[in-house]
């Protein structure tokens, strides 16, 4: 036993198959990388926590939280949003969601739910961009069947090795183009021209770049789809809502009251970022994929999933503290957040009803204008934190700051919407 | 090997009375068990499973002024070679069935052990501060405040 | 067990002069202790940062925040209520505060700004108790005034040595009622009966426990005015805030509104325990009397004031940042504070004029009641971050949870006092 440990100690790295750029079935990595494949391998099975996803079948989300039905009137979001789990299901998960089968949706969705980089680089014949734009403005059923010259399926994986590692390297690399242009812009809004991820990103920050090239906020650009991150102005709440306001965006009319709203999507990226462990570099790979040995050899822990499932790799490596008491900080974070979101939440469901009976009264969208902008406001900030997928873990205080806006805001606009002037057309003298 | 002088032929006696059980002489001389006689910090990673806190040692502040024995293993002699019985039995029979809880963690016998050498040495500066409560439970202890003297930052 | 040494019982200090459980004056203390003197004398000097307290004549706190004004109506906060300053001058600013100059108040006051308890003990025949609940009854000049036997002030000095310290040992002890009851109704509702603090509390909770003493919410309770620590149904605001409401206690009926409104003060000692650091034994004492090296000595620095003007000794040691990436963190968390505090005030003055509105309008107290009811809830949140003084620091989720709620609250009042029925009693049929 320690002999074979002593002997594990020498050679990790032994080659028995190439791998190549267009190598996206993991299992041929797997024969170079056992353990890491493994690992990946492992991302199939169910597993929750209390407010962690992974069951095997993940239950509709408003099925807690009833209130989401209300706030998603009119969107696809109604119809079927359901708790995430492990990479593996990530492509079968999208297209089997009633999202997918029931309204049309374009090629972008597969940016982030497939091995997907041969495909853009057939299309765009050796263009990556170009083909990524290309795919993006496709149907969805058209892209994921794209076939390359000799018929093979160009889109048949999960996320896979060669997503986040350099073939040749193995090296940790960003090969998505929405997070390649996102990152671009922010680090110009911050002073920084030029910015290459590949070139210019330390290693620790890769470890953390390689979750956001897909864990983040994000919305098709124009007729062609186009999967853009907002972050040119930053990347917290007010200033993404910035971004979309400046450029008139809206995902959306709500059914019940005709505001145009927003729909935030898994904004851990950037919520971690305003977080402390994000402050003290501390990267998204150090919790989800915590070091673990394996005989003499120390491996990064491929089976992604909620960091709580695995409390002394990923989180005893920095805080000495009993399992009990790590899940018990934890429990405290996620509890005040839940709380505070179903406060929210109440607040926005009042202002829901208070719009639709000045509607009933007749209150036209003129009258009603402060109120729907601050249905806006409000929606925006409580999606924000209900669609990111930590309950708050991230950035604790940050998560209570952006629920305590929307309450403000949901409980302004229930106000404006009781002040609205009542079937004015027909007001003398006004 | 150099002929053992009387103690630490007593000692090597206590600690391989203490290993023999279950483990066996193999693990202890393969692994190098004697290393527990050595004061040299590079004994200690005749377990590689102990290079991490070699490393981080030797990036940390103490590591011109204390070796590993002089924090973690007690300075009197016969309960210098106690501990060394014991935390060699244990760190063998770790390593050897590999069941041992990860991170590794110090224990609080060893953490009471480790406040005690601080004092050996800062004790003269302390004097005011620690009056009345060097190991006992409701004593602060050095590592509150100062856990990275040893290892560098920890978080 | 054999190798920890055997503690020692002797008394370790050399003492030039003997102090005794009378000996309030610090001076006399200093001959034997005079490094921690030294530091304890520093207390007088000014220091303020972005939020902490401290200049020579400190700033009537309504002119950064003008909407104290309003939330004060009608109590005596309203005339005059002040940063605060080092504990030197605890007695001097208490005996020139406009609140005890132009307002009738109690002995109890001095509870926590006097070197006290010889006085307690004098009144009371030797029996502490006792003599704490007369002093507390008294009027304040007249238990300012207290001589003993041979005509001497009985209060003279600003919390001393003596009241932290056992003057035969010098091991730290709580002296004051106040604390020493609340704390056992405390253990009590977590189960543990018959606390005794200077018996039970480990030495790390007593560099907490004496600066609990005085760092925290209370209340006069009946008549005789004795100083109370609300805690029995724990620390939490909506705990405190059940404890008041189960007796139907009130501070003041708003001048406004006439809700009948509580006044929090100060709860360092509850919002701290609700934060990260306490859960992880981080004591008072370890950020506001950090240790110091003097030569040869290292000792505790009775400088007590904000960890934020001595950074390398009272953070770095845990956190390895530099000194400007600690204070940017502070910054973080106290802006955010500060700005859901702004939030809520807007809040709350917005609630106030509704309620005017619906008064001048004609609605009366019945009509009112929901308003009121969400006027107390509203106002005791946001005060309790308002006057707790490290503007979130000491717990930040929980000081924002605490202001989204008082958020919530006052807009809930808005719209109440909107809705209220107004000239009641005049409208026909309803
Ligand atoms: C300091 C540790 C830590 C860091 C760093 C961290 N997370 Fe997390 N993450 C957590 C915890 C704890 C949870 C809550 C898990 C739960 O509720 O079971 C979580 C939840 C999640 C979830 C939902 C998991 C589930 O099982 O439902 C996702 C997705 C996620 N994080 C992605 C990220 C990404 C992407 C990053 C980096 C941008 C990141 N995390 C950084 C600790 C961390
Ligand atoms: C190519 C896109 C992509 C990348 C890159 C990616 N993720 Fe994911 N991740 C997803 C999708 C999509 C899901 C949801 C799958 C589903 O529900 O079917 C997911 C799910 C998860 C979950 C939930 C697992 C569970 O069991 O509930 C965690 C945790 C997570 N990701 C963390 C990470 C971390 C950490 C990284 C980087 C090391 C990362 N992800 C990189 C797309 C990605
Ligand atoms: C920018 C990356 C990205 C894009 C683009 C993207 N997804 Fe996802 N998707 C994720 C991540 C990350 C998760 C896991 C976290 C979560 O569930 O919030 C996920 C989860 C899912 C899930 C499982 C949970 C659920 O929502 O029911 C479905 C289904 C899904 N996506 C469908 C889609 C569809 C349909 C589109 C296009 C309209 C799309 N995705 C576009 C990153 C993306
Ligand atoms: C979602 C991103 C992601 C995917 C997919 C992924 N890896 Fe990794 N991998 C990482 C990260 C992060 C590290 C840590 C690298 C570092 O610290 O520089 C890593 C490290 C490694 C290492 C270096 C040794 C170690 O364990 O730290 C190997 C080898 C490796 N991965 C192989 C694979 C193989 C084989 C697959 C496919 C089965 C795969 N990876 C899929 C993110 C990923
Ligand atoms: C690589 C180091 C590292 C890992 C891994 C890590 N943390 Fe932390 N954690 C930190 C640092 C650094 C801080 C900030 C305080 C400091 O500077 O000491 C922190 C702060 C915290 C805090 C207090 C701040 C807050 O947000 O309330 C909690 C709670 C916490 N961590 C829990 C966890 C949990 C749970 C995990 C595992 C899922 C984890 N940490 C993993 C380094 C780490
Ligand atoms: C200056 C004193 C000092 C020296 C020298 C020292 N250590 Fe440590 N060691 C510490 C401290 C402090 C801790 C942390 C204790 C705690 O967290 O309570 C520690 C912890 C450990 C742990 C347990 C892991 C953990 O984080 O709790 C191991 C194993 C260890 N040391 C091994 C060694 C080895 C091997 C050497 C020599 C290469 C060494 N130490 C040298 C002070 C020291
Ligand atoms: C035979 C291999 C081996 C050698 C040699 C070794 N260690 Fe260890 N050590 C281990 C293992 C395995 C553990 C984990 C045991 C556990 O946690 O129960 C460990 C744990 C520790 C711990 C923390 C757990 C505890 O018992 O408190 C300390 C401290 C430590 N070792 C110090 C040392 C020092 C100092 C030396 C050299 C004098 C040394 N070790 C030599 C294998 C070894
Ligand atoms: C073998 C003797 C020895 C032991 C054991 C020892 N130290 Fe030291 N320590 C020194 C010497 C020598 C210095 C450097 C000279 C000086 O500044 O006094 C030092 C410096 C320090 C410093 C100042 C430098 C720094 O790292 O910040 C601290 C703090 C410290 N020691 C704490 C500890 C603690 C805590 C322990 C126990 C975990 C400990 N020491 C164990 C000898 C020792
Ligand atoms: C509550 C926090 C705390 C605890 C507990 C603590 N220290 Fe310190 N220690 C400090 C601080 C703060 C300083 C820096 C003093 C200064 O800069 O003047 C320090 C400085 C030191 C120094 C360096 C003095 C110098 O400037 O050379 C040594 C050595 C030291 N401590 C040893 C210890 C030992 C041994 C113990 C346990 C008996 C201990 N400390 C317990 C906070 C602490
Ligand atoms: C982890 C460090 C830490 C702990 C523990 C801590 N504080 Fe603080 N405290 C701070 C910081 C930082 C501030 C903000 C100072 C500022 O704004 O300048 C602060 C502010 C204060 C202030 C206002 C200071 C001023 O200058 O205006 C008081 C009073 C206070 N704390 C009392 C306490 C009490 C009582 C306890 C224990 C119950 C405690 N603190 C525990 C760090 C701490
Ligand atoms: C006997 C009551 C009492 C005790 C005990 C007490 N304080 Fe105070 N403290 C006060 C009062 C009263 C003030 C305000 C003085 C003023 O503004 O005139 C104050 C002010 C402060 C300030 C503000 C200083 C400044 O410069 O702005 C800090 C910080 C503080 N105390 C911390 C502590 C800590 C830490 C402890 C325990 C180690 C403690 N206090 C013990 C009553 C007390
Ligand atoms: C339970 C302890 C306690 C009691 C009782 C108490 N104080 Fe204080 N007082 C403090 C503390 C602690 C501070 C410093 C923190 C702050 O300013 O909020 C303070 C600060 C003050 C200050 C300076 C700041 C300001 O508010 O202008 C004045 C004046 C003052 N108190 C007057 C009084 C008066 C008058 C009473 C009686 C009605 C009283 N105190 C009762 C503990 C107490
Ligand atoms: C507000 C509370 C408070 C007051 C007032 C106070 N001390 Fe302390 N003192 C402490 C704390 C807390 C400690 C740390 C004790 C510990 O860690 O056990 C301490 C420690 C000490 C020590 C032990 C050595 C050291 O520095 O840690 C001495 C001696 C001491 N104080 C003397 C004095 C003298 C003399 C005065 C009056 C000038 C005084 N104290 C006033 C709280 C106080
Ligand atoms: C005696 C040790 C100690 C001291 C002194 C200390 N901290 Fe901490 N700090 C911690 C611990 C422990 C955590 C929780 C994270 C963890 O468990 O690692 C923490 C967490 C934090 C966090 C993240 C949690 C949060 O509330 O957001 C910040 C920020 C922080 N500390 C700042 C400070 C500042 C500023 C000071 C000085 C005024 C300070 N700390 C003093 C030990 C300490
Ligand atoms: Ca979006
Ligand atoms: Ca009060």
């Amino acid at each position: 036993n320690i002999f074979e440990r002593k002997q594990e100690a020498k050679n990790p790295y032994l080659r028995v198959v190439d791998v190549t750029e267009d190598t996206v079935d993991p299992a041929v990595w797997g024969s170079n990388w056992p353990r890491q494949h493994d690992g990946y391998k492992q991302t199939v099975q169910a597993s929750s926590t209390n407010f962690g996803g992974g069951d095997a079948h993940p239950a509709e989300k408003a099925e807690k939280e009833p209130w989401l039905t209300r706030m998603f009137a009119g969107y696809a979001f109604a119809i079927d949003y359901r708790d995430r789990r492990g990479h593996a299901h990530m492509l079968f998960d999208q297209e089997q969601t009633r999202r997918v089968t029931e309204k049309p949706q374009p090629g972008a969705c597969l940016h982030c739910h497939a091995s997907i980089i041969p495909a853009y680089r057939f299309v765009g014949k050796g263009d990556v961009m170009k083909g990524f734009e290309e795919v993006c403005a496709m149907p969805y059923q058209k892209a994921h069947e794209l076939v390359d010259d000799k018929g093979n399926k160009l889109i048949s994986h999960p996320v896979g090795c060669v997503d986040c590692h350099d073939p040749k390297t193995m090296e940790l690399r960003v090969t998505r183009p929405g997070f390649l242009v996102g990152i671009k812009s922010l680090k110009e809004h911050q002073g920084t021209k030029d910015y290459d991820v590949n070139r210019d990103a330390t290693r620790q920050e890769m470890r953390s770049f390689v979750c956001g090239q897909c864990h983040v906020e994000y919305y098709f650009k124009g007729d062609r789809k186009t999967v853009t991150y907002p972050w040119s102005n930053g990347l917290k709440v007010e200033e993404i809502e910035k971004y979309y306001d400046d450029m008139g965006f809206t995902d959306w009319k709500h059914k019940e009251t005709g505001a145009p709203v927003l729909k935030a999507q898994h904004p851990e990226f950037e919520m971690w970022n305003q977080g402390i462990h994000a402050r003290s570099g501390v990267s998204c790979a150090d919790c989800h994929m915590p070091y673990k040995r394996e005989g003499a050899l120390k491996i990064s822990d491929h089976w992604v999933r909620s960091p709580l499932l695995n409390k002394s790799r990923a989180c005893q490596q920095c805080h000495h503290y009993p399992e009990e008491e790590i899940q018990a900080r934890a429990d405290v974070i996620q509890e005040r957040t839940h709380a505070l979101m179903r406060r929210s939440a109440a607040a926005l469901v009042d202002m829901l009803d208070a719009i639709n009976d000045a509607r009933k009264a007749g209150a036209g969208d003129e009258q009603l204008k402060a109120a729907l902008a601050f249905h806006r406001k409000a929606q925006w900030r409580l999606d924000f934190v209900a669609a990111e997928n930590s309950m708050g873990f991230h950035a604790p205080q940050e998560a209570a700051r952006i629920l305590a806006e929307a309450v403000d805001y949901a409980r302004q606009g229930q106000i404006a919407a009781k002040a609205a002037p009542r079937a004015p057309a027909t007001q003398p003298g006004k | 090997m150099r002929v053992l002088s009387a103690r630490k032929l007593v000692a090597l006696v206590a600690i391989a009375l203490g290993t023999g059980l279950g483990v066996g002489l193999f693990t202890f001389t393969y692994a190098r068990g004697l290393s527990y006689f050595s004061t040299d910090p590079r004994a200690c990673i005749n377990c590689h499973i102990m290079n991490d806190e070699y490393d981080s040692w030797g990036k940390a502040s103490h590591h011109a002024a204390a070796g590993c024995v002089d924090c973690h293993l007690p300075r009197d002699t016969i309960p210098k070679y106690i501990a060394k019985a014991e935390n060699g039995y244990r760190h063998s029979r770790g390593f050897t069935f590999q069941d041992f809880h990860e991170p590794i963690q110090i224990k609080p016998k060893n953490s009471r052990i480790l406040q005690n050498n601080c004092l050996k040495c800062h004790g003269d500066l302390m004097h005011d501060i620690v009056e009345g409560s060097t190991t006992d439970v409701t004593s602060v202890t050095c590592v509150h405040c100062h856990a990275s003297v040893g290892h560098g930052p920890t978080r």
